[in-house]
This record gives structure tokens, sequence and C-alpha cells, in this order.
């Protein structure tokens, strides 16, 4: 299996806080690759790294073979790498279905021109948009609220509508920051078949998550990170097994607790 | 059966609308003195909208609210912390501007006992030793979890005769779930009522004396918590077992 | 088949409602000018100035509505689209080009400064931004008044005066002339100049707005973060958004000049800037027809006040007891702060747009 | 040099008045993020309403040293609750139904509010320009061979003191921790305890009441009134409030002094430093380019904090 | 029958005092032609005041210009500013309606509009006035000049500039400040430094008169000289016992040298219930001179009083000989030099001369 997305030794600090300190990793095309770790250890601040919103004092990540780091956030969506956000960040005053269009942006070319002069080109490209958008919709399950201003949804749907956005911008790699906060397990369920489904389509995943469930059992391997360093890496059942891990992060019941889920 | 006692806390009816769509439709809860009662439900049931409606965030549409024996249906929520009904909100609204230090004492706002104050806080910094470590930063930087921590020690500063805690969890390591309900334990143990709603259905039904379920604005389901823990609609709906 | 049939019977029923609608308006709009000319060629400017302030509207209105950068400032793009048309038709340089290569340049002239206020505000927020824009005007009312030394190309405070109005070939439209039997007003032959030029820029804006380069301008109003994770890049979608907002005030400018004959820089305040402001965000903020309502309100409501407060109180009291112009714009601040009150999104708000899916419907649009 | 001591002097006076108005802007755009277009027609009514008070009072005939300050003291005394009431129904009135409202609709209701304020002014006190009566004969005195009068030395350690007062009640008592939690989440600031309704009139009143002695340092000072001068003393004072970095108190004294200075050695200076080509007619230029590159530089203003916008 | 007369000048905003003073001068004009009971074309004349506020912005008085015109007003006095004056004068002109102004920049009457008249003289008529008085009266060899960049006090403020050269004196530092300022200290210090004989300003009152005070308490020592603005009540008022020794030009001969200006000045002070400010007594000899007009002409129609308001000769309140020049300004200037002594305006001379 190839390599979609490595990074080598990346540092940022805030003030005297060290928030990442040379994390290096790799995630190979097509996997779903979990990151871990307590609050705090940094995962959001990798996220913002990778996708470009902080600049890292040290270290590189290359990303389908061009480096990453230090290009435009604006460009990491066309290069191939889209994201959700912890404290959901939709545009809150504009439709689900027009949040999902606008995750078409990139893959899409009209212009100004074009829309004034209203082009049979920028015509034909708008139906597609909003055909694709429509699709995504019903692909994360949310089709019926398509005219909805996304504020007003339930949370879940907010989530999910995230999702549909980032899948707009066809990615290679879909980030997810907690996809799973605020759900029950239920609804957790349906989010993990949702995962399931994105990734046997092909795209690569980065999920950060403190559901142990939902993670060990999604991901084919997982990232540890503590107080801005790696702590572990490796397949699931090694690191939920890996006492440090434990001690640090999972904590006696919670390990406990994922291994009856998981047989179960 | 608790009926001879009034209830600490108890909604008649309750209904709460935003503009057309009405969130809460006609609800009866109560909580005794000393308990620790949970409230579970899909994403948008309505169980946030309940918890503001009791400390008057979002204006009641019918029915009353009790609070300690008098009608506290539309106080604004500054007179209700004053009789020490405090709330911790979904998304923690912490100060993102204030450092740690000054959310925590926030808390204590409407406290003058100076001393015990500060040794409060002393005990919250305990229980979260994280937040000890950064007491000066602003509370904005810090991450998902650790304003979490900053939301309960605020809360546990107002000293609280009922607390209401909406999905304390949310967005925290499952090292440090475990210390919220050790904490929230803790806060019951002390004498402190709670009424919590949880995600984590599970756990909170665990830990909870009784249990209430919440369907789009109804209450469909209510008892002791081992009771609905297995409960099968329960388990279906909330714990997720029948998929799994 | 059948719902299908049915649906294309109750869409047709539909574009003939609608049809009739527009037929109504264009009718309503066409007659107009006659109309209110009946009670004075005055109101007939007023509606001229209406349509001005409409044109303003809608350029401030993507700057502001659209992308959500509060431009207070935005009276200097008018400023130069005016000044552009006085000094290139006017006997102050003795220049006086036609309208077809006067407008292009006003026009690019306001954006290359829409530009030039963009760059250097790039990362300012909200109200800082809106400081510097308000500061960006007096900067170029500064110009206007001082720049008649060491080199006179502005006439300082004086103004220009005795600019050339517009004309194609013969046509003059600053003059009464007569067209098949019918006597035209300057006016009234502004009037439709100007109707013109504001379909044109509500075509223009509704196909922004509609369009990938419109929910980009949205999308970093909504959110900036986000939308860089979108891939926008917001520093363009930012500078389109300002350029294209003053390449409106810029057409709308030099109408203003041509139709007055005089421009110098008193007409180009700061309180010129906030009502065009009060009217993009009293009609509703973001949607079109509700700018436009905004506009022509505000724009004909003080003179309506003007026509009404002083008979108003000869019948109620018998007499002028209080001074007319203080009530005046009393009432008119007074009618800000009710609509307001009563209507904090605006007399129009825009309701969520709805999409009619070409997917669900299988009818392309 | 004696020159550039002038223009300091002339500068602080200037932006010790831009500086207390810049606090009323301030301090209600901090909480409540507003801004309150009208700020400046509260100075106006409190310049009217204390020409009127000292005119009546020295009807009489001319008045000995001693009741300089006395004539004063009574027209603060009468000003300061006038516009605090202005600013206190303002708030009551226009501002609070639409705290839930999008923001620039509270802004439009604002510049309804100074229309308001302004006419009636204009109905009340008529259209003629007022004179503060010329009580006070300033001494001068002679510093490195600038001249400062009595005037401007009060002026500038009133709202000195004023300033240091302020920083004081914003940061030590209990008012000012509730009002620094209410600017960043309201309604869990209730939820704390504190009434946010009673926290936001207070920033008004107070606000209000400070206007009330820019009031009277601008018509003592520069001895007029009229009902439209509250438009270009708020504009300004506005401008330092965001110089300073808007919501911050420090900032708006700090933008206001400086801001003051600025427009003094922009009027004293631009003409020598450029070859005469950009005289005083620049000044404003100057001030304006000095603000742009603050903010380019420092895009939430000269103290405003910075918080990270965290994705 | 009713001859209406259109009004128009700034009734609110900052500059609305002169709209007010004005609009007083003009109505009592007309209520004394109405007690007169003056017959035209046979049947007693009823004159009516139409009164427009133009808000001192273009772009309104073009607007209240053609309210006026549409209303069939008889004939225009007004509008106050420069700014508003010459694009409505566009309308009148178009509409054959003759206006009267006051004194506004020279532009006004270099239209080749036949309708354009003055009531006060021109930027360069004062100008030209005053620089002379200042060079060879205050001995002023260094003269500093301040304007307000507006229309009216930068066109003043050039011509002062020119005529202070041609009298062989010497600009020594020009500063500039706007009609909304309330500070000057900082250009003052500027022109404290280079030590003038006297300092000029162009513009209005309400900058005037802190501007005075803040020289005195700038220790400058150099007379203050102004316009015609500056020579008002609210100077006085506004400068109070630093007003001493100020110097101000306006045009036309002092009310109480005149017998039908002491009526004037008795008869305003009695309708008003205040003495009149600056400009009241030229808009009511303005309303007389087209009551004037249309009584030789025996007919409100403005085509056929135009002609004998170009020809009007009479004595007034402001001048004992008022008539137009073919450009419409007036023939015989005279511009009066005023002084401040125990806080009153003192005539100090007055200089009479024909137009340029
Ligand atoms: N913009 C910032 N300024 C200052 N400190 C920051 C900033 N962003 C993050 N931090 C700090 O960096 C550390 C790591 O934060 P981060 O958000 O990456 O944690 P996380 O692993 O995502 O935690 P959680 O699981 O709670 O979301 C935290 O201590 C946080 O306070
Ligand atoms: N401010 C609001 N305006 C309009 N509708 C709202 C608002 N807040 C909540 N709602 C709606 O009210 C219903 C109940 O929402 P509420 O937040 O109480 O749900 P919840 O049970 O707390 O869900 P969650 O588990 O997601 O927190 C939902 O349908 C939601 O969309
Ligand atoms: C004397 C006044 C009538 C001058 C007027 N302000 C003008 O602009 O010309
Ligand atoms: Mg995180
Ligand atoms: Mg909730």
């Amino acid at each position: 299996m190839s390599i979609l997305l490595e990074a080598k030794g990346l540092s940022k600090r805030f003030g005297g806080l060290q928030a990442l300190s040379d994390v290096s990793f790799q995630i190979r095309r097509g996997e779903t690759y979990g990151l871990i770790g307590p609050n705090g250890a940094g995962k959001t601040t990798l996220f913002n790294v990778l996708t470009g919103l902080y600049v890292p004092e040290s270290g590189r990540a290359d990303f389908d073979g061009k480096p990453l780091v230090g290009i435009a956030p604006h460009k990491v969506a066309s290069v191939g790498m889209a994201r959700t956000f912890q404290n959901i960040r939709l545009f809150g005053n504009l439709s689900a279905i027009e949040n999902v269009m606008i995750g078409r942006h990139v893959r899409t070319r009209s212009n100004f021109l074009g829309a004034i002069f209203h082009t049979p080109a920028t015509r034909r490209e708008e139906i597609a948009t909003q055909k694709r958008a429509y699709e995504l919709l019903e692909y994360v399950g949310i089709a019926h609220r398509a005219n909805d201003v996304a504020r007003s949804l339930p949370y879940g749907d907010q989530r999910r509508l995230e999702i549909a956005r980032a899948l707009a911008t066809e990615p290679k790699l879909l980030a997810l920051d907690e996809p799973a906060a605020g759900m029950n397990e239920s609804e957790t369920v349906v989010l993990r078949q949702l995962i399931e489904k994105i990734s046997g389509d092909g795209i690569t995943v980065l999920l950060i998550e403190h559901d142990m469930k939902l993670v060990m059992g999604l991901c084919d391997r997982v990232l540890v990170l503590e107080y801005g360093k790696v702590l572990a890496e490796g397949v699931p059942a090694e690191v939920q097994r890996n006492p440090k891990v434990i001690e640090a992060y999972l904590g006696a019941g919670a390990a406990a607790e994922v291994t009856t889920g998981e047989s179960a | 059966m608790t009926t001879q006692k009034t209830p600490l806390l108890e909604l008649r009816d309750l209904q709460v609308a935003y503009g057309g769509i009405k969130a809460v439709q006609g609800i009866n809860l109560h909580v005794n003195e000393g308990e620790l009662v949970c409230l579970i439900g899909a994403n948008g049931a309505g169980k946030s909208t309940t918890l503001r409606a009791i400390t008057g965030l979002v204006p009641v549409a019918g029915g009353s609210i009790w609070y300690d024996g008098k009608q506290t249906t539309n106080t604004p929520s500054y007179q209700l912390v004053r009789k020490r009904l405090v709330m911790v909100p979904e998304g923690r609204g912490i100060f993102g501007q204030l450092t740690i230090e000054e959310n925590l004492a926030m808390g204590a706002y409407v406290r003058n006992d100076h001393a015990q104050i500060k040794q409060d806080l002393e005990r919250v910094f305990e229980s979260f030793p994280r937040l000890a470590e950064r007491r000066h930063q602003s509370a904005g930087t810090l991450s998902g979890g650790e304003q979490q921590m900053v939301a309960m020690g605020r809360a546990m500063l107002a000293r609280p005769h009922l607390l209401l805690l909406d999905e304390p969890s949310m967005g925290l390591a499952p090292l440090m779930v475990e210390k919220v309900f050790e904490v929230v334990r803790n806060i019951a143990a002390e004498g402190v009522t709670i009424l919590l709603i949880e995600q984590n259905a599970r756990l909170a039904l665990e830990h909870a004396d009784r249990g209430y379920v919440m369907e789009s604005g109804h209450i469909s389901l209510e008892g002791p918590g081992k009771d609905l823990l297995h409960d099968p609609k329960v388990r279906a709906a909330y714990l997720g077992e029948d998929e799994a | 088949m059948t719902t299908s049939t049915l649906q294309n019977g109750v869409s047709a029923q539909r574009n003939t409602a609608r049809l009739a609608g527009w037929v109504v308006l264009a009718i309503v709009l066409i007659a107009l000018p006659f109309v209110i000319g009946q009670a004075g060629q005055s109101w007939v400017r007023i509606a001229n100035f209406a349509l001005l302030y409409v044109m303003l509207a809608l350029g401030l209105n993507i700057t502001v509505g659209f992308a959500g950068l509060l431009d207070l400032g935005y009276i200097a793009f008018y400023a130069v689209g005016a000044y552009t048309w006085a000094l290139l038709a006017s006997p102050h340089f003795g220049l006086h080009l036609p309208f077809w290569l006067v407008i292009p340049i006003a026009v690019a002239v306001a954006g290359m400064f829409g530009l030039l206020l963009g760059i250097p505000t790039l990362k300012l927020k909200g109200d800082y931004l809106a400081i510097v824009t308000l500061g960006f005007c007096a900067i170029i009312g500064i110009f206007l008044r001082n720049l008649n030394a060491p080199f006179n190309i502005t006439n300082g405070p004086q103004g220009i005066n005795r600019i050339d109005s517009f004309q194609v070939g013969d046509f003059n439209f600053g003059r009464a002339s007569t067209i098949f039997d019918m006597r035209f007003t300057g006016p009234e032959k502004y009037y439709f100049l100007l109707l013109f030029m504001t379909l044109l820029i509500v075509l223009i804006s509704s196909r922004l707005q509609n369009s990938r380069v419109g929910r980009a301008l949205e999308a970093v109003r909504e959110d900036e973060i986000a939308a860089k994770a979108m891939g926008i890049n917001i520093r363009n979608v930012k500078l389109l958004a300002f350029a294209t907002g003053a390449m409106f005030a810029g057409l709308a400018g030099s109408m203003f000049a041509s139709m007055q004959g005089f421009v110098s820089p008193e007409s180009f305040s700061l309180p010129e800037s906030i009502s065009v402001l009060c009217m993009v965000v009293l009609g509703g903020m973001g949607h079109i027809p509700g700018v436009i309502i905004g506009a022509i309100i505000l724009a004909i409501l003080p003179e309506f006040l003007r026509a009404i407060v002083v008979p108003v109180q000869q019948t109620l009291f018998g007499d002028v007891i209080v001074d007319p112009e203080g009530i005046r714009m009393l009432l008119f601040g007074l009618a800000m702060v009710l609509v307001m009150l009563f209507r904090p999104a605006g007399l129009w708000p825009s309701a969520v747009r709805k999409r009619e899916l070409s997917t669900s419907k299988g009818e392309g649009r | 040099m004696e020159l550039f001591i002038q223009q300091i002097v002339n500068g602080l006076t200037l932006g010790s008045v831009y500086a207390l108005v810049a606090l009323g802007y301030t301090m209600v755009y901090g909480i409540i993020g507003l801004i309150n277009f009208a700020h400046g027609d509260v100075v106006m009514i409190g310049a009217m309403v204390a020409t009127v008070v000292a005119t009546s009072l020295l009807s009489g005939g001319e008045p000995g040293s001693l009741s300089v300050w006395l004539v004063i003291g009574v027209a603060l005394l009468v000003a300061m609750p006038v516009c605090m009431g202005v600013g206190w129904t303002a708030e009551r009135v226009a501002y609070r139904p639409l705290r839930r409202a999008p923001r620039l609709a509270a802004l439009i209701t604002a510049i309804g509010v100074s229309f308001i304020l302004q006419n009636v002014a204009m109905m009340i006190w008529g259209r003629n320009y007022l004179s503060f009566p010329q009580i006070i004969e300033p001494d001068i005195f002679k510093i490195g061979g600038a001249s400062i009068s009595s005037l401007q030395i009060a002026i500038i350690v009133v709202a000195a003191l004023i300033m240091i007062g302020l920083t004081l009640v914003v940061h030590k008592t209990r008012l000012g921790t509730a009002m620094r939690a209410t600017a960043q989440n309201r309604e869990v600031a209730g939820l704390m305890g504190i009434n946010i309704n009673t926290v936001i009139s207070a920033a008004f009143l107070i606000g209000s009441a400070l206007a009330a002695v820019a009031a009277i340092m601008v018509t003592t000072y520069y001895g007029l009134a009229q009902y439209t001068m509250g438009f270009m003393l708020g504009l300004k004072a506005f401008t330092a409030a965001v110089l300073g970095g808007i919501g911050n108190l420090a900032g708006a004294m700090l933008g206001g002094l400086l801001l003051g200075v600025i427009e003094a050695l922009a009027a004293g200076y631009s003409g020598d430093l450029t070859g005469g080509v950009l005289g005083s007619h620049y000044q404003d230029f100057f001030t304006f380019m000095v603000l742009v590159l603050v903010l380019v530089f420092r895009p939430s203003g000269l103290m405003g904090e910075r918080v990270g916008d965290r994705a | 029958a009713d001859i209406k007369f259109g009004f128009a000048a700034p009734l609110t905003g900052p500059q609305s005092h002169y709209g007010e003073d004005m609009r007083n001068g003009l109505l009592l004009a007309i209520e004394e032609a109405n007690a007169k009971g003056i017959e035209v074309d046979g049947s007693k004349a009823n004159f009516i005041l139409v009164s427009k506020d133009d808000q001192a912005d273009p772009r309104i008085a073009v607007q209240v210009a053609q309210q006026l015109v549409d209303e069939g007003v008889d004939g225009v006095l007004g509008h106050f500013n420069s700014g508003t004056t010459i694009p409505a004068s566009r309308v009148y002109y178009d509409a054959g309606l003759p206006q009267i102004a006051m004194a506004t920049s020279p532009e006004y009457t270099l239209q080749d509009y036949e309708t354009t008249f003055r009531m006060m003289t021109s930027d360069t008529q004062q100008g030209a006035a005053v620089g002379k008085f200042i060079v060879e009266k205050l001995n002023g060899k260094k003269v500093a000049l301040i304007d307000d960049r507006s229309a009216y006090g930068q066109g003043l403020a050039d011509e002062v500039e020119k005529a202070v050269k041609a009298a062989g004196g010497e600009v020594v530092r020009r500063e500039y400040t706007s009609d909304k300022a309330t500070d000057f200290t900082a250009i003052l210090t500027n022109i404290r430094g280079v030590a003038p004989d006297a300092i000029f300003y162009g513009g209005l009152d309400a900058q005037s008169g802190p501007m005075k005070r803040q020289m005195v308490s700038l220790g400058i020592t150099a007379p203050l000289v102004s316009g015609e603005m500056t020579r008002s009540d609210t100077f006085l008022k506004l400068a109070g016992s630093a007003a001493e020794g100020t110097y101000a030009s306006l045009a036309g001969v002092p009310l109480d040298q005149m017998t039908a200006g002491k009526e004037f000045a008795e008869s305003y002070e009695k309708r008003f219930n205040k003495a009149p400010g600056v400009y009241a007594p030229y808009a009511y000899d303005g309303a007389w001179n087209l009551i004037t007009a249309i009584q030789n002409a025996n007919s409100a129609k403005p085509s056929s009083y135009i002609g004998k308001l170009a020809d009007l000769e009479r004595s007034g309140a402001t001048s004992e000989h008022i008539a137009y020049d073919d450009k419409g300004d007036l023939k015989e200037i005279s511009v009066t030099i005023y002084e401040v002594k125990d806080g009153k305006w003192e005539m100090v001379e007055t200089m009479v001369s024909s137009a340029n």
C-alpha cells in the first residue's frame, strides 16, 4: 500500500505551550487511521497544522507526494484533503444544500463573467453542482432537509452535513474531528456505518475520536498523542493493551469496556 | 415513593416552543432532594430545551416549573443562581477571554464567603490538575475537554443545591469521562441534587437513581436507572445494542 | 407520467401567473414617470434619485450583504465615478468624451479603487474594517477637496460645473425634446436610462448571487475558516466583493454627474454613505428585492414627509406649530428605529432560497 | 522644540476629550457589540444642558473667581443626570429589544436615535450656536516656551483621574467583573448569577456620565454648543476607540490621547515634512493613514485582545 | 392674485441658522408688501413665501429647485451655499425663473444664464476689498491665511491672497481647517511660529469664534480678519471677551447709516423678538428687488419682469444704489469693514467701488 500522507517531525507551540513536538507518522492510501489522546494532547492542533490553518515551527508533511506544510489553507482542499471541525463550523444561515454546493467550489470552474453572462457552460456546471450536492445529502442521509437552514438542523444532522460538505470537495483524505461527540450509542452506530461506507468508496479517513468503541471498530491503525508527543502507534488491539495508553488515556474501565463492546 | 415530600424540582406539563416549532410538548418530571436523575434521548429530543426552560433561558409556552416549593416559571437565570439552582450549559459556555482562574471565580459570583471560595477553588484544581497547570491561560485557547473541566469546576464553585448538567462528558477522553462521573458522584454524595443529560446513556443510567427518556418533545419512559438500563427499548434506541 | 404532466400543468399555471406579474410591473415602471410627472417633474427627479440609490444599495449589498464586509465608506466609489465623468466630459479640462468611453473608464477606475481599499483591509474583521473604510471615504474626500493645487485636478471645493449630459448622437438626455409627437422632459429621459441600468445591475446581482462565485461570497460571510477549508481563496473573494460593489457605485456616480451637471466634494460625505448602508439593512441585507425596497423607501420618505408635514399640521392644528424641518427629520429617525424594532431582519428579508432540484424533479431549469 | 511641545499640549487636550467620549463607545461596544452612533449626540445634549444652566446661573452678572468652579459644578450636576437619562432610555427603548437581532439592525437603530436626539435638540434649543459663558479667564502658563492654560490643565488632569478611576472599577469591583463576563457570553453570565440587564444599563449610565463630563470640557474649552456637534466628535472618538482596540478600556484612553496628538502633529508638521505639498488640509489623511498602518500590523488595535479563532 | 416666491436654504443641519435668518428677512419683506396692498396687473397682489430646506446638499438643492418650479413660483430667493446655488441655478434657468442668491462664488453669475442675480458681493469683490484693507490699513505686510475648504471659505481666501499680493503684502503661511472643526490649536501654533501681522480666516462664525479664543490662549496678538460670516452676533457670543479687535467685512453699508436700514432693524426686532442676523437684511432687500421689478413690469410673469429686474434701480436697507450689471452682479459694490470694540461690531470704514 502506498503512503498518502507522511508527517515528519511536526512541532507547534503556543507561547509557552508545546502543543506538538516532533510528531511523525504515515497514513496509507485507503486505510482508516485513528488519532486519539487525552484532552489537550494536540489532536486538533495537528489537524490545523495539516490543513494549513497553523504554520508549524518545524517539520514537514507530504501529501500524495507533494509538500503540504506552508501552502495556503484554501489550497489544501484542492490537493485532496478535507476536514470537519470539532466545534461544528457550518455556514449557518445557508441551506443544507448550499453548504454542500460550496463544498464543490474547488472542483468547479465557473467564474464571475460566466455567472453574469449565464453561459451554457456555467449553467451546465450549476446543474451538475446541484445534482452532486443532492446526491451527497442522500449519501449521508439528510436529503429530506436539503432546503433547511443549516443552523436549524439537529446536532447529529449538522455533523452529517459537515461530512457531506467535506466529501463534496472529492477528497483523497477525509479528516474527521470527533464526529461522534454528542451522539448516543445508537446514533454512533449509524455514523460508523457512514464512515465505513466512505472508506469503502476508497477514501482514506483520518479520525479523531474519544469513543473507543468507534475507534477500535473502525480504524486500521491508531496514533496516540499525549502532551503533543507520540505515545504509541499501531493496530487497535495492540494500542489498547499498551499500559502507557491505558494509564494516560483509556483508564482501566474504558479499556475493559471496549473489549466487551467488541466481543458483543 | 416520595410522594409525601414535595420534590425539589417539578415540571408540570411544561411546554416550550421556538417560533412555530414545539420543542417540548408538555412534560411532567420531578427531582427529589438528594436524587441524581438523568434525562436521556436522541439528538433534538428537547433535553437541552427543557433545561434551558428551567433556568429561564427560554420562555415557557405552557405549564409550570416549581423549584424548592415555589413556582419559578420564567424566572430569569440570575435570580435562580441566588437560589442555588445552577446549570452547566451544553457547549460549556466558558468565558474565552478570561483566564481559567477568573472563569472559576465567576462561578462564585453570588457568594461572599471569600475564605471558603479559596478552599473550593483548590478543591477544583485537585480534581482537575490539568487546570491547575494553566490557571492563568485564557480559557478560549483550551482544548475542548479542558474547557469542559472548567465548566464543571465553575459550577462546583457556585455551591449548588440543584445542579443541572447538560452533556458533561461530551468530547472528553475516556479517562476524563470516568473522572467527570466520579466528580458527579462526589457532588451527589455531598447532598447536591443533580439533573443530568447524557448521551452516554449507559454510564448515566448506571449512576442515576432514576431516569427519564425523552422522545421528540415527550417523556416516553421513566423509572429507576437500573430498570431503564435493562429496558429493551432503551437498549435498542440508545445503547446501540440491536445493530452492533 | 401522470404526475409529471400534472406537475407540468401546475408549473405552467404558475409560470403564466408569474409572467402576468412581470407584465404588470413592466407597465407600471414604464408609466410611472408620466403618472407622477402630473404632480410635478420634481417627483420624476426623486424617482431618478431613487433609482440611483437602488444602484448604489445593490452595489453595497454585494460587499455588506453577500460578503459580510461592513463598508462605511462606500460613497467614495460613487465619488470616483462622478468625478471621472466630470473630468472627462466637462469644460474643466476641455474634454468632452462620449458616454461609451467615459462609462467604462468610470466603472474601471471605481473598481480599481475598490481593490485599493480591499488590499490593506483583508485581514481586518468586522468593525475594524468599518472604521478603515470610513477613513478611506474621508481620504477620498480630502483629495477631492484639495487637489486643486499645485495642479488643478479636481477644482477643489468649488467643484466642477457645466458637466456634459448623457448624450447619444444628437439625443441629449439633459434637455426636453419631442419624439413621435410626445414631449419628453430631461428627467423623464434620465428615468428610462437609469431604469435600464438599474435592471442591468439587478440582473448581474441576482446572477452573481446564485452562482459559484456568489456562494463563495456567502461562505466567507458565514465563516472564514470553514470557507478556507472548502478551498475558497478568501483574499480573492473579498477583493472581488469590494471591486464589484465599487463598480456599481462608479456607474451610479457617473450618472449622477451627468444628471446634475455639477459635482463637488460635499455630495460625497460620510452621512451619505451611512444612508446607503441604512437602505441595505432596512430593506433586508443580502436580499435583492428587499434592498431595492429599502433604497426606494429611504430615498422617497424624506420627500414624502416634506410634502405632508406642513399640510398635516395645518389640518390638525390649523397652523404650523412645530418646526416642519425638525419634525421631518425626527420622524425619519423614528421610522428607522421603529422599522428595526419590529422587523430586525429588514422590511423584506430573504427566506432561505428554495432550490428546485433538477435531480429530484427531472426537469432542468 | 517649543513648537513641538506646544503641539503635544494641544494634542493632549483634544485627546483627553476624545478619550472620555471613546470610553463610552468602547464600554458599550465591549459588552453588547454595538457601535452606539448616538453616543456623540449624548455628549451634545450634555453640552446644551450645561450651557443653558451656566448661562442662566450667570444671567445675574459677573462671577467671582470662586463661583466659577461652582457654576461648572452645578452645570455638571444637571447635565450628568440628563445624559444618563438619555443614554439609559435609548438602551431601554431602542437597543434592548434588539439584543438577539442581527448586529447591523441595532446599528441602524442607533443611527435613528442619533437623528431623533439631534432634531429634538434643534426643536428645543434652536438652530443657533449656544455659547458657554466665558467664566474662566484662562491663566496661561509657559512651559518651555509653550503656552498651556489652566483650563487645559484641568481637562487633562480630570480626564486622567477619571480614566484611572474607571480602570479600577472595571478590574477591581464586582460590577467590573460582571461587565467583563457579560461582554463575553451574556447567557452564561446570567447563569453565574449576573443580572445582565443591570450590567448593560450600568455601562450605558457610566458611558453617559463620562459623556457629560466630556461635554462640559468641550463647551468650556471651545465655548460652543450646537445640535449637530455630536456627529464629528462621536466619529473621532469612535475612531480613537478602534485605534486603541475597541472593547478595551485602556485602549480607548490610549487611542483617544494618541488620536489627539496625531491630529496635532499631522496638522503641525505635514506641510514641513512634505515640502509644503501636503499641508494641514491633509491632516485627516495622515490621521487615517496612521490608523490603517496600526490596523494592518495589529488587526485588533493597539491593545485589543487577540483571541485565537480556534478551528 | 397670489404671487409666490420660492426660497431655499439649509433649514436643518449645521448651517440651518443662516437659513432661518434669511427666511425671516424674506418674511418681513413679504408681510410689508402685503400690508401695503400692492396692485399688480389690476388686482391686489398677495405675496406668498414657499420655503424649502436644501440641507446645504447639492443633490437636495436640485430636487427642491424642481419642486419650486413645479409649484409654479414666480421668482426665487436663495440658495445659501455656492455648492447648492450653482447646480440649482440650472433648474431655474431652464424654467426661466429669476433667482437672487447670496454671496456665492463668482462662478454663479458666469454661466451665461440671464436668470442669475446676486444680492451680496461675490467672493472676488469682497476678497479684493479685504485684502487691500489688510495691507493698507492694518499695515499687514506678512499675512497668514486660513480657510475651511468649503467652496465659500476657499474661494474667499484665494481672492484675499491675490489682493494681498497685489497690494504688496506677503502671504507667509496658509493653513486649512474644516467647517466642522472646533480645535484650531495645531494650525494656530504653526501660524504663531511665523509671527504674521494679520490672520485672515475664510469660513463660518462657528469656527472663527472658537478660533479667536484659541488665538488668545496661545498668545497670538495679530488681529483676526474675516468675511461676513464672522460679522455676526454668534461670533461675538462664541469668542467672548477674546473677540476684541477682530475685523470682518460685510457687503453694503451699515444698517444704522441708512434710514431704510434702521427701519428694517426695528421692524425685524418687533416681528421676531431678536436682532437680525447677517443675512436677513440682504434677503429682505432681495425680496423687495423682486417685488419692485414685478411692480415695474406690472406683471408677475417671469418673462415679463425679468427685464425690469435687470434694469432695477432702487435704494434698499443695505445700499442706496441697488442695480445689476449685465452678469447679474451688483453694479455698485460697497464693502464695509467692522471691528469688535467693547463687545460690539463697530464700523471702521466703507469701501465703495464699481464692479470690476
Ligand atoms: N490558538 C491557540 N492558542 C493557544 N493555545 C492553543 C491554541 N490552540 C490550541 N492550544 C493549546 O494546545 C493544546 C492542544 O490543543 P488541541 O485542541 O489540539 O487538543 P485536542 O487534542 O484536540 O484536545 P480535545 O480532545 O480536548 O479536543 C491545548 O492545551 C490548547 O490549550
Ligand atoms: N434556538 C433554536 N431555534 C429554533 N429551534 C431550536 C433552537 N434550539 C433548539 N431547537 C430545536 O428544538 C428541538 C429540541 O432541541 P434541543 O437542543 O432541546 O435537543 P436536545 O435533546 O438537547 O438534543 P442534543 O442531544 O442534540 O443536544 C430540536 O428540533 C432543535 O432543532
Ligand atoms: C455668504 C454665504 C452665502 C456663503 C455661502 N456659504 C457660500 O458657500 O458661498
Ligand atoms: Mg480537539
Ligand atoms: Mg442538547
